[in-house]
């Protein structure tokens, strides 16, 4: 059963939300045990996987038994086995989260919830687990309908939010398959590995249907992963989806796509086209400053604290592009470090938002008001997440910055430094208003005459174990992924020395 | 050649005070046993710095590396005689702290005590690691981590007041170090690509140009913005809204030490001073430090605020220490690194008296406080020592320091500098002395008309006259003993010549 | 059934047919999105699924045909007249 | 917006266009795609390998069967979501009752109504012809399912929904749904356990009175089946929901 | 044969001309339905012909027979939207008028 | 027996659909016929109760009238094409709304008989409620077809000969 | 050369019918009158062409061609079967919402079209 | 003349980017969200144009092996010689590969029809689900123009 662990980290998920379905209906208790174990042995695949790909270095599945480019296969290799491990394990802890929050946010159709649930997270384990540039349009295609309705079952403005992102996500998507059609016309093979052996073949690297391939591919990405100009959709989705949702698509959608990008740059159509022929790289990585800029500014305008959140969201993402287009090979070390440390780390503030929304029923900052005192475990999970954010030491937050940040210094792009900075000192003021709202919140209550109801029952208590287990592991997980980042940089290193990014610029 | 020691002592010296947070936490239904928790980490931890000295102070170093965390880069401790010289001023002081703050805290009946010796433990914790650390980024660590355990006791009072004053705290320094130092350091890790190990001769000299040495230096003086340098200095005076404990942590022991002390390593530890000598950098440094020493010494003539009065103050003496650094000069270099000690000797001082003063009469301004003199005899001795040893008189610890940095710039040739020395001296015996003066004899006649008597005096609780009568005499040992300080400072000297 | 392949002549015939399909397809998709009636859009819809099935079908792609002709043209003009029904027949543009 | 929107598809127009150039003609034989060695393999050898003459059959349910068993998942969620998006208890339905303004006609046009009646059940014949058909003739388990759902379409509209839920409830439906993906994935599953790679169907002769090659074309009629499964219960479904506005009681 | 059929196929494509006529200027919904219809119809029977351009009718008819089902199925259901919503004749008639404009 | 007749016809139907006479394809057809005989027999026909025998000589009668209907749908066509080709504005074009009533009976004796109105020339029906149609024709002279009772007994004759027994 | 023949012939005629019901589709005054055009003049034109088609088909006499022409009359009897009946179902949706009927005296004001 | 032959050599593929663009414009700039739907769907209808196009070739047929091509004994006997159930006269399958001979140029390229099958479904799905999410907007808003509903929600705040 081991030959087959990668097929297992998707299709555990998978399976278990088909019987889900069949089985979830009438019952409805069935539903958590499933998903938890669903997600459970995914992990444990993944893990498996991991392993596997250390000892062994990359790992093939061919599924059908036709070797590629025949057949649709699975490749994994240090890249994805370590974003397959992210992206499960940040599902099982939202996961765990859920029990309680789902059926208060949507009553009567948690079975159909959960299999959704399961299904987007199929989606992204698949998208980055495949080696089929097709295989993995279908896999977006899932995990963006999947997004659609889980944002959809939210309040109002949900489906609103739902619809644009369908609109956009449609774009994106199409942009993605129409870049792979412009890929097969020249080529004529829908292995990744194989277009770009072909390209290679056929010296294809100056012609412009590669390069257009190449624009609607990155421009489809980017829709999908929110890069800046391209972001509308993704704020209101975040915000107004259940909390379940936000925590769960937050943290990995744009991330996997990210992992869809470095992808394409590199595999599909080697970083020597990306960086070195086309040149854009300086193009890209100020676009990425003004990605982070300006959405960090406004983050800084937002009352409600998802939307907050959604919008650090999108500057993360302009973090990573920049580091992947820094055309160096410590940026994209970094920009990989990153993906796996921004999924915690978002997770962890988006379980803190939903815990509160939960807990208060209000979603603007002030409903934070003096919860240090009286939730003083779900604050310090909250803590190392905006700590972790922030890139204070010595949450991942802080290493995968410092990677980027090394990235940024050897390639020459002060600019991209700089706007990280920036976007630190910007997060900073976030949290630190948050915080400020928690912890002096709590003294006032005694001396005014406020007769809220809150402080008649004294106010939210501590959250519910189910919630605050995933909180905390995603806290410790941020430290013990800062604490080892040498460990898992070191996977990292030894997949993206092989592109040879370094030699690449010079 | 001097040798190394491995050995987990730093470690544990740091560790120690973050491992009392353990049973404080435990303890804070029982203030007693919670305390007793505190004294006891504090003794050992100086117990464990005082274990180290003999070593030290013959000529070895001792290290211990914990982790390797990034690549060719670890968590690592050393200490030699600048780090053995500022933890040996930390711990010794944080038990003269832990006891006034006991007093000041129960004297005043302050709310969430269990949390406020928490932070301080842990906020003592990263300052040690901060003297201890081995590399750049140990430092940096430490740094941040003092950054923010500092925050809850800033803003211990949790009023408005405190809210303004916690913000800017924190906005100054995170902003520095994260959009400073940080980059600084990640700079510093690329171009050298080494484990930036502090080294007594530097480890930059060969890999960078001369602007991006300038940049450097500039980056790193500015980041370590608790070093109160001008135009980053604003934050100090806010941060008086802590209680006074946290005031004098902050400016005597932990936070306002830890920024000098990084610029010092920066000077000697990764330019070092024949580098910085060769590119002839350091004299910008110099003079920003000059001018901070003024214009801090002229705002302060003007507070009527005791803290705030201290507060800039302490933003001048701080620059002392950056200036006498800057010079380069071997003697400037002692002078600064004994004007740590000295100087926080006789600053914890001046703010345990105005603690006390609050304590026992809630007066905050100096304008109240004519005549205090005679109703609190010993708190206004102990300000009067502590204040003639920030200024630097006979007889306390703060002439020997100064006499070096005098001498220091004199050596380094800088006759200018020498004049600013001088004028600040004034200055700051204009804004000191008048203090101790009125509160002994007032300008009001009626006051001073009023007989002295032991039995009128209303001094605040034992807990708090005590340490800072310690403080007061050790300011004065320091002046008749000071030359294992001097021996710590020039071990690193002496490496360097 | 003969398996040869068809002459160059006949060629030019099937590619005159799919120029007048794409003629027409051009044409319909324009009037379906410019239509102010819903219901109307939603059948023009319909017809553009058509031509789309036509012109599949004359470029030998007979599944994705039987498929268009299936989803296309059936399916989805219900869902929309659906939805039509369920809201509103009117739009501003 | 509008002007926005022009820039941005004068902009994309011309980015597409400005490959078209180096495209290989329409028709061009010796174009990289038709000439390289995955859609020749796929010609020359679909029926050696498989035994389905129709080659695109083989290709969607062997050759790249993990995408079409997606492709299926795909009907499935957008199911399980236009449901979960707008179902709602027939409860809340009344509440806002008095704000319809529509009236609906209860009694069904005999014409329609027998024509429709009529037709059903040869539609649905019809449809498992193309499901079972499907590896020598266009069609499938998709274009089938398709097919068949529209049946029960055709009998809501020619009567009213609840005519077709009489026969098709919904939790039936979903059940379906369910069942035909279980179906798919089962066959991968089955390979799997019997020790090959998922959705390798030549290890099914071990289990199947076939050769392996025959062994691929049986599992492949199988999985259509069970994609006929779902599509027709999901399309039945969408219609459902979307025509009564998820209230299960009203529809076209 | 096969160019008999071309031409035939193209000539039924011509008719679809008036009827994307009819479809363009309306004036109600109901008349482009009915055109639809028709071109539904025709579009069948262009399909069976194309199939017998390819001389391989047999794999056409199948879907041709699809066609003509949906079709039905599609202006029926386009029927029975008006069978369902209240007859609205202002609203017809104003849109009438903005689409002659 | 009726599910069996109905599992006869629809296998027939197979067979022309599928065109493949190996086993396999006849055991996929025989299952797909039971399973569609098994869920969907029901809506053949309405009313069971009559024989087979006068299903069958229905069957038979069938075709003739088809023969008269294909016949009755050319004379459509020629007249819609002799109206839309005229070149005058379409002289006799005069529609009008006409009511009638049919004594048939069975639904699908009015269906059949509804359908033929419509194929007929100029006529086309609207409604059908009860025994009354509600038509639209094209012109007087077309409605006389229609209101000349011809078609009705001849539906009469193939559907409903045994109601009138 | 019978079947092709059969073939043109019916096909022709089919399309002239196929053209009587689209001019009338334009022509006609009215809904209901066009209505008639599309319904009748599909239903014949439909069933002339496919039956063309299908004897085409069984010039080469065997059992498979017979079966395709099967399936195309098989076609042919769907449509005649269903064209009526979407006639009927779209005039009586007309009716229903309130499609006036034309008169030749209304006559000016609607046949500009 | 140079430019007309380019045009006609490749005037599928500029059909495409027209339909496309149509597409994508409504989908950009329509207010109603039904037209949105409507032209998300001619989007990607357009590119299921372009990958259909690409698998042309000319002169091709159907991607369906001949029936005699899989059946060799079907001249004499009518009879389709099915694989499975091999009776002695039928050959088996070995025997009909052995003699089959597939010119690749004959048949169209099967893999975009494949993968266009796919994008088919996945259009369909996508408009269900906005369509269903049309009609809960509605629902919750009473409109299904975009301007409206967001001045309906600023008025609301």
């Amino acid at each position: 059963m081991i030959d087959q662990s990668p097929a297992i980290i998707l299709l555990a998920p998978f399976l278990l939300a088909i019987l889900l379905a069949l089985l979830g209906i009438k019952r409805e208790w069935l539903c958590f045990p499933l998903v938890i174990t669903g997600l459970a042995i995914s992990v444990a695949a993944s893990v498996i996987t991991l392993m596997r790909v250390i000892d062994e270095g990359t790992i093939q599945y061919f599924f059908g038994g036709w070797e590629p480019p025949f057949g649709i296969n699975l490749r994994v290799d240090g890249l994805n086995a370590l974003v397959a491990l992210a992206v499960s394990t940040v599902a099982l802890l939202t996961a765990i989260y859920s029990k309680r929050a789902v059926p208060a946010e949507t009553s009567d159709k948690v079975s159909q919830y959960y299999t959704l649930y399961l299904l987007s997270v199929t989606g992204l384990l698949g998208i980055v687990l495949t080696g089929d540039a097709f295989n993995l349009y279908v896999l977006i295609e899932i995990s963006a309908l999947t997004s659609y309705a889980l944002i959809g079952m939210g309040s109002k403005r949900a489906t609103l939010a739902a619809y644009k992102y369908l609109i956009m996500g449609t774009i994106g998507a199409s942009f993605y398959l129409l870049g792979v059609g412009y890929l097969y016309i020249k080529t004529g093979s829908l292995n990744m590995y194989d277009i770009q052996e072909q390209i290679v073949a056929n010296n294809l690297h100056g012609s412009p249907t590669i390069l257009v391939a190449f624009i609607l591919i990155m421009v489809g990405v980017w829709i999908k992963m929110a890069f800046f100009p391209l972001h509308a959709w993704l704020p209101n989705s975040y915000t107004f989806g259940p909390s379940t949702t936000s925590a769960l698509l937050g943290p990995l959608v744009t991330k996997v796509m990210i992992y869809v990008m470095i992808r394409m740059i590199l595999t599909v159509f080697s970083p020597e086209f990306a960086f070195d022929q086309l040149d854009w790289s300086n193009i890209v990585v100020w676009m990425s400053v003004i990605a982070i800029l300006a959405a960090s500014i406004s983050a800084l305008a937002q009352t409600s604290l998802q939307k907050m959140l959604a919008f650090l969201i999108i500057a993360e993402v302009g973090y990573m592009v920049g580091g992947v287009w820094l055309a160096d090979e410590m940026g994209m070390v970094g920009s990989i470090y990153h993906i796996i440390a921004d999924a915690f780390m978002t997770l962890c503030v988006f379980l803190f938002a939903g815990i509160i929304f939960t807990k208060t029923g209000r979603r603007d900052l002030s409903a934070m008001e003096g919860l240090f005192t009286k939730m003083p475990l779900t604050m310090v999970g909250f803590l190392v997440g905006a700590f972790s954010l922030i890139g204070i030491p010595p949450t991942a937050g802080f290493f995968s910055k410092w990677y980027l940040i090394q990235g940024g210094i050897s390639s020459g792009h002060y600019e991209y430094v700089a706007a990280l900075l920036i976007s630190s000192l910007i997060n900073a003021v976030l949290f630190f208003r948050i915080i400020e709202i928690a912890y002096f919140g709590a003294k006032p209550a005694e001396g005014h005459g406020h007769h809220h109801e809150e402080e008649h029952n004294g106010g939210p208590t501590e959250a519910s174990f189910s919630m605050l287990f995933p909180l905390l592991i995603t806290a410790a997980l941020l430290l013990g992924i800062g604490l080892y980042n040498q460990e898992v940089v070191a996977i990292i290193t030894d997949f993206v020395s092989q592109f040879n990014i370094g030699a690449i610029i010079l | 050649m001097p040798s190394s020691i491995t050995s987990f002592t730093p470690v544990l010296a740091s560790l120690v005070s973050l491992l009392a947070v353990l049973p404080i936490v435990l303890l804070g239904k029982k203030p007693n046993l919670r305390e007793g928790a505190t004294f006891l980490a504090a003794f050992i931890k100086f117990g464990l710095v005082v274990s180290m000295l003999p070593t030290i102070l013959a000529g070895s170093t001792i290290e211990f590396t914990v982790w390797e965390i990034v690549p060719n880069l670890a968590i690592a401790f050393r200490v030699d005689g600048l780090g053995m010289l500022f933890g040996l001023v930390a711990s010794s002081l944080w038990i003269v702290t832990s006891l006034y703050s006991i007093g000041y805290m129960r004297g005043l009946k302050e709310h969430s005590q269990t949390r406020f010796f928490t932070f301080f433990a842990i906020s003592l914790s990263a300052t040690i690691g901060v003297a201890f650390a081995a590399n750049l980024f140990t430092l940096y660590l430490f740094y941040e981590m003092l950054s923010l355990a500092t925050y809850p006791l800033v803003t211990h009072h949790q009023d408005k007041e405190a809210r303004t004053g916690g913000r800017t705290y924190l906005t100054y320094l995170l902003s520095t170090s994260i959009g400073f130092v940080l980059p600084a350091l990640i700079f510093v890790y690329v171009k050298t690509g080494s484990s930036m190990e502090f080294s007594s001769s530097g480890f930059l000299s060969g890999h960078i140009t001369a602007s991006e040495a300038l940049i450097l230096l500039l980056l790193f003086t500015f980041g370590f913005a608790k070093s109160g340098l001008m135009p980053f200095h604003s934050w100090l005076p806010g941060a008086m809204v802590a209680p006074t404990p946290v005031s004098a942590l902050l400016h005597a022991v932990a936070v306002v030490k830890v920024g000098v002390f990084c610029i010092l390593r920066v000077f000697t530890g990764v330019f070092g001073t024949d580098y910085l000598q060769d590119l002839d950098i350091a004299t910008v440094v110099a003079w920003i430090a000059a001018f901070t020493i003024v214009a801090s010494s002229l705002i302060a003539l003007t507070q009527d605020n005791l803290k705030r009065r201290l507060a800039f103050s302490t933003v001048g003496q701080l620059s002392y220490i950056i200036l006498g650094a800057a010079l380069l000069s071997d003697r400037a270099v002692t002078g600064s690194m004994t004007h740590i000690a000295m100087h926080a000797v006789g600053k914890i001082t001046l703010f345990m008296c105005a603690g006390a003063i609050f304590v026992a009469t809630g007066k905050k301004y100096i304008s109240q406080m004519d005549g205090l003199g005679r109703k609190m005899p010993i708190t206004f001795a102990a300000f009067s020592i502590g204040a003639l040893s920030v200024i630097g008189l006979p007889p306390t610890g703060g002439l020997i320091s100064k006499f070096y940095l005098v001498t220091g710039a004199m050596d380094a040739g800088q006759s200018a500098l020498l004049v600013i020395f001088l004028i600040s001296t004034i200055l700051n015996a204009a804004y000191l002395l008048p203090i101790g003066y009125r509160a002994f004899f007032p300008k009001d006649p009626q006051l001073a008309k009023q007989p002295f008597s032991w039995k009128t005096t209303e001094e605040a609780n034992w807990q708090c006259i005590t340490p800072l009568s310690i403080t007061a005499v050790l300011a004065i040992i320091l002046f008749i003993k000071p030359q294992f300080l001097l021996q710590l400072a020039g071990l690193m000297v002496g490496a360097n010549g | 059934m003969d398996t040869q392949r068809r002459e160059g002549g006949l060629w030019q015939m099937i590619w005159a047919f799919d120029l007048i399909t794409l003629i027409f397809l051009v044409i319909t998709a324009i009037i379906s999105l410019q239509t102010k009636d819903l219901l109307s859009a939603a059948m023009i819809f319909g017809v553009y699924s058509f031509l789309m099935c036509l012109l599949w079908a004359g470029m030998a792609a007979v599944d994705v045909a039987f498929t268009e002709s299936a989803v296309g043209a059936g399916v989805s003009a219900v869902f929309l007249i659906a939805t039509v029904l369920r809201t509103t027949r009117r739009s501003s543009d | 917006m509008k002007s926005f929107a022009l820039i941005a598809v004068i902009v994309t127009g011309w980015l597409l266009l400005s490959a078209v150039s180096d495209f290989p003609d329409w028709g061009d034989t010796e174009s990289p795609a038709n000439d390289y060695r995955l859609s020749q393999h796929y010609i020359t050898e679909t029926f050696p390998e498989t035994s389905v003459p129709n080659m695109v059959t083989a290709v969607l349910a062997d050759y790249r069967g993990y995408d079409t068993m997606f492709e299926t998942v795909v009907i499935f969620v957008a199911g399980i979501a236009i449901m979960s998006i707008l179902r709602r208890k027939p409860l809340d339905h009344l509440k806002d009752k008095g704000k319809e303004t529509r009236t609906y006609k209860k009694d069904p046009d005999l014409i329609i109504d027998t024509t429709c009646r009529l037709m059903i059940p040869i539609i649905q014949l019809f449809a498992l012809y193309v499901v079972a058909h499907g590896h020598h003739s266009p069609g499938g388990g998709f274009q089938g399912g398709v097919i068949f759902g529209a049946s029960f379409i055709l009998l809501a509209l020619s009567r009213d929904l609840q005519a077709a839920q009489r026969w098709v409830p919904e939790k039936r439906v979903l059940n379906l749904a369910g069942v035909g993906i279980l179906i798919y994935s089962g066959f991968g599953f089955a390979c799997m356990l019997l020790g090959s790679n998922f959705l390798d169907y030549e290890i099914l002769h071990k289990i199947m009175p076939a050769t392996p090659i025959e062994a691929r074309s049986h599992s492949m009629l199988g999985v259509e089946i069970g994609v006929a499964f779902t599509c027709t219960a999901i399309m039945f479904s969408i219609y459902s929901n979307l025509a009564s506005n998820g209230d299960m009681k009203e529809t076209l | 044969m096969e160019k008999f059929f071309i031409f035939a196929g193209i000539a039924i494509f011509a008719l679809m001309f008036p009827i994307v006529w009819r479809i363009i200027v309306g004036p109600t919904a109901i008349d482009r339905i009915v055109a639809v219809n028709v071109i539904g119809t025709k579009t069948t029977v262009l399909l069976v012909l194309i199939g017998m351009i390819y001389g391989r009718v047999e794999m056409f008819v199948d879907f041709a027979l699809t066609y003509a089902l949906l079709n039905f199925i599609g202006s029926l259901a386009a029927a029975r939207y008006f069978d369902r919503v209240n007859p609205d004749k202002n609203f017809s008639n104003s849109e009438a008028k903005e689409q002659e404009s | 027996m009726y599910r069996l007749c109905i599992f006869l016809l629809l296998f027939g139907i197979w067979i022309i659909f599928s065109g493949q006479f190996d086993g396999f394809h006849l055991t996929l057809g025989i299952l797909s016929t039971a399973f569609i005989t098994a869920i969907s027999s029901n809506f053949f026909f309405e009313n069971r109760s009559q024989g087979v025998g006068n299903r069958l000589q229905q069957i038979i009668r069938i075709p003739w009238y088809l023969v008269w209907m294909l016949y009755q749908i050319w004379l459509s066509n020629i007249h819609i094409l002799r109206l839309a080709l005229s070149p005058n504005e379409l002289p006799e074009v005069e529609p009008k709304l006409v009511r009638i009533k049919t004594n048939l009976k069975t639904d699908f004796g009015k269906w059949m008989l509804a359908n033929s109105i419509t194929l007929t020339p100029g006529t086309i029906t609207i409604d059908i409620k009860d025994d009354e149609l509600l038509i639209h024709s094209i012109s007087s002279l077309t409605t006389e077809g229609v209101e000349g009772d011809d078609m009705e007994r001849k539906i009469a004759a193939i559907f409903e000969r045994e109601t009138t027994n | 050369m019978i079947p092709a023949t059969i073939c043109v012939v019916l096909v022709c005629i089919g399309i002239l019918f196929f053209v009587g019901g689209a001019v009338g589709i334009i022509r006609f005054p009215d809904f209901y009158t066009r209505m008639h055009a599309a319904g009748k003049g599909d239903t014949m034109s439909v069933f002339l062409i496919l039956m063309g088609l299908a004897a085409y088909q069984l010039a080469d006499f065997s059992l498979a061609n017979i079966l395709v022409a099967g399936k195309i009359l098989f076609i042919t009897i769907f449509i005649m079967w269903a064209s009526p009946t979407s006639t009927h179902a779209l005039i009586k949706a007309g009716f229903e919402e309130g499609q006036k009927l034309w008169t030749p005296n209304g006559e000016k004001e609607d046949s500009g079209k | 003349m140079e430019l007309l032959e380019a045009l006609s050599a490749k005037f599928n593929y500029w059909i495409y980017v027209i339909i496309m663009m149509i597409g994508l414009y409504a989908m950009i700039s329509k207010n109603n969200l039904v037209k949105k739907l409507i032209g998300m769907s001619i989007f990607q209808t357009a590119i299921i144009l372009f990958y259909v196009s690409i698998g042309v070739k000319e002169g091709d047929t159907i991607p369906i092996l001949y029936h005699d091509q899989v059946h060799p004994s079907h001249g004499d006997s009518h009879h389709g010689a099915d694989t499975g159930h091999g009776e002695d006269h039928h050959p088996s399958h070995e025997e009909i590969v052995a003699n089959l001979h597939i010119e690749p140029d004959d048949f169209a390229n099967p893999l975009p029809h494949v993968l266009m099958l796919t994008a088919i479904v996945v259009g369909v799905a996508t408009l269900g689900v906005g369509l269903a999410l049309t009609q809960k907007i509605y629902r919750d808003f009473g409109s299904i123009e975009e301007n409206e509903i967001l001045e309906s929600i600023k008025s609301a705040k």
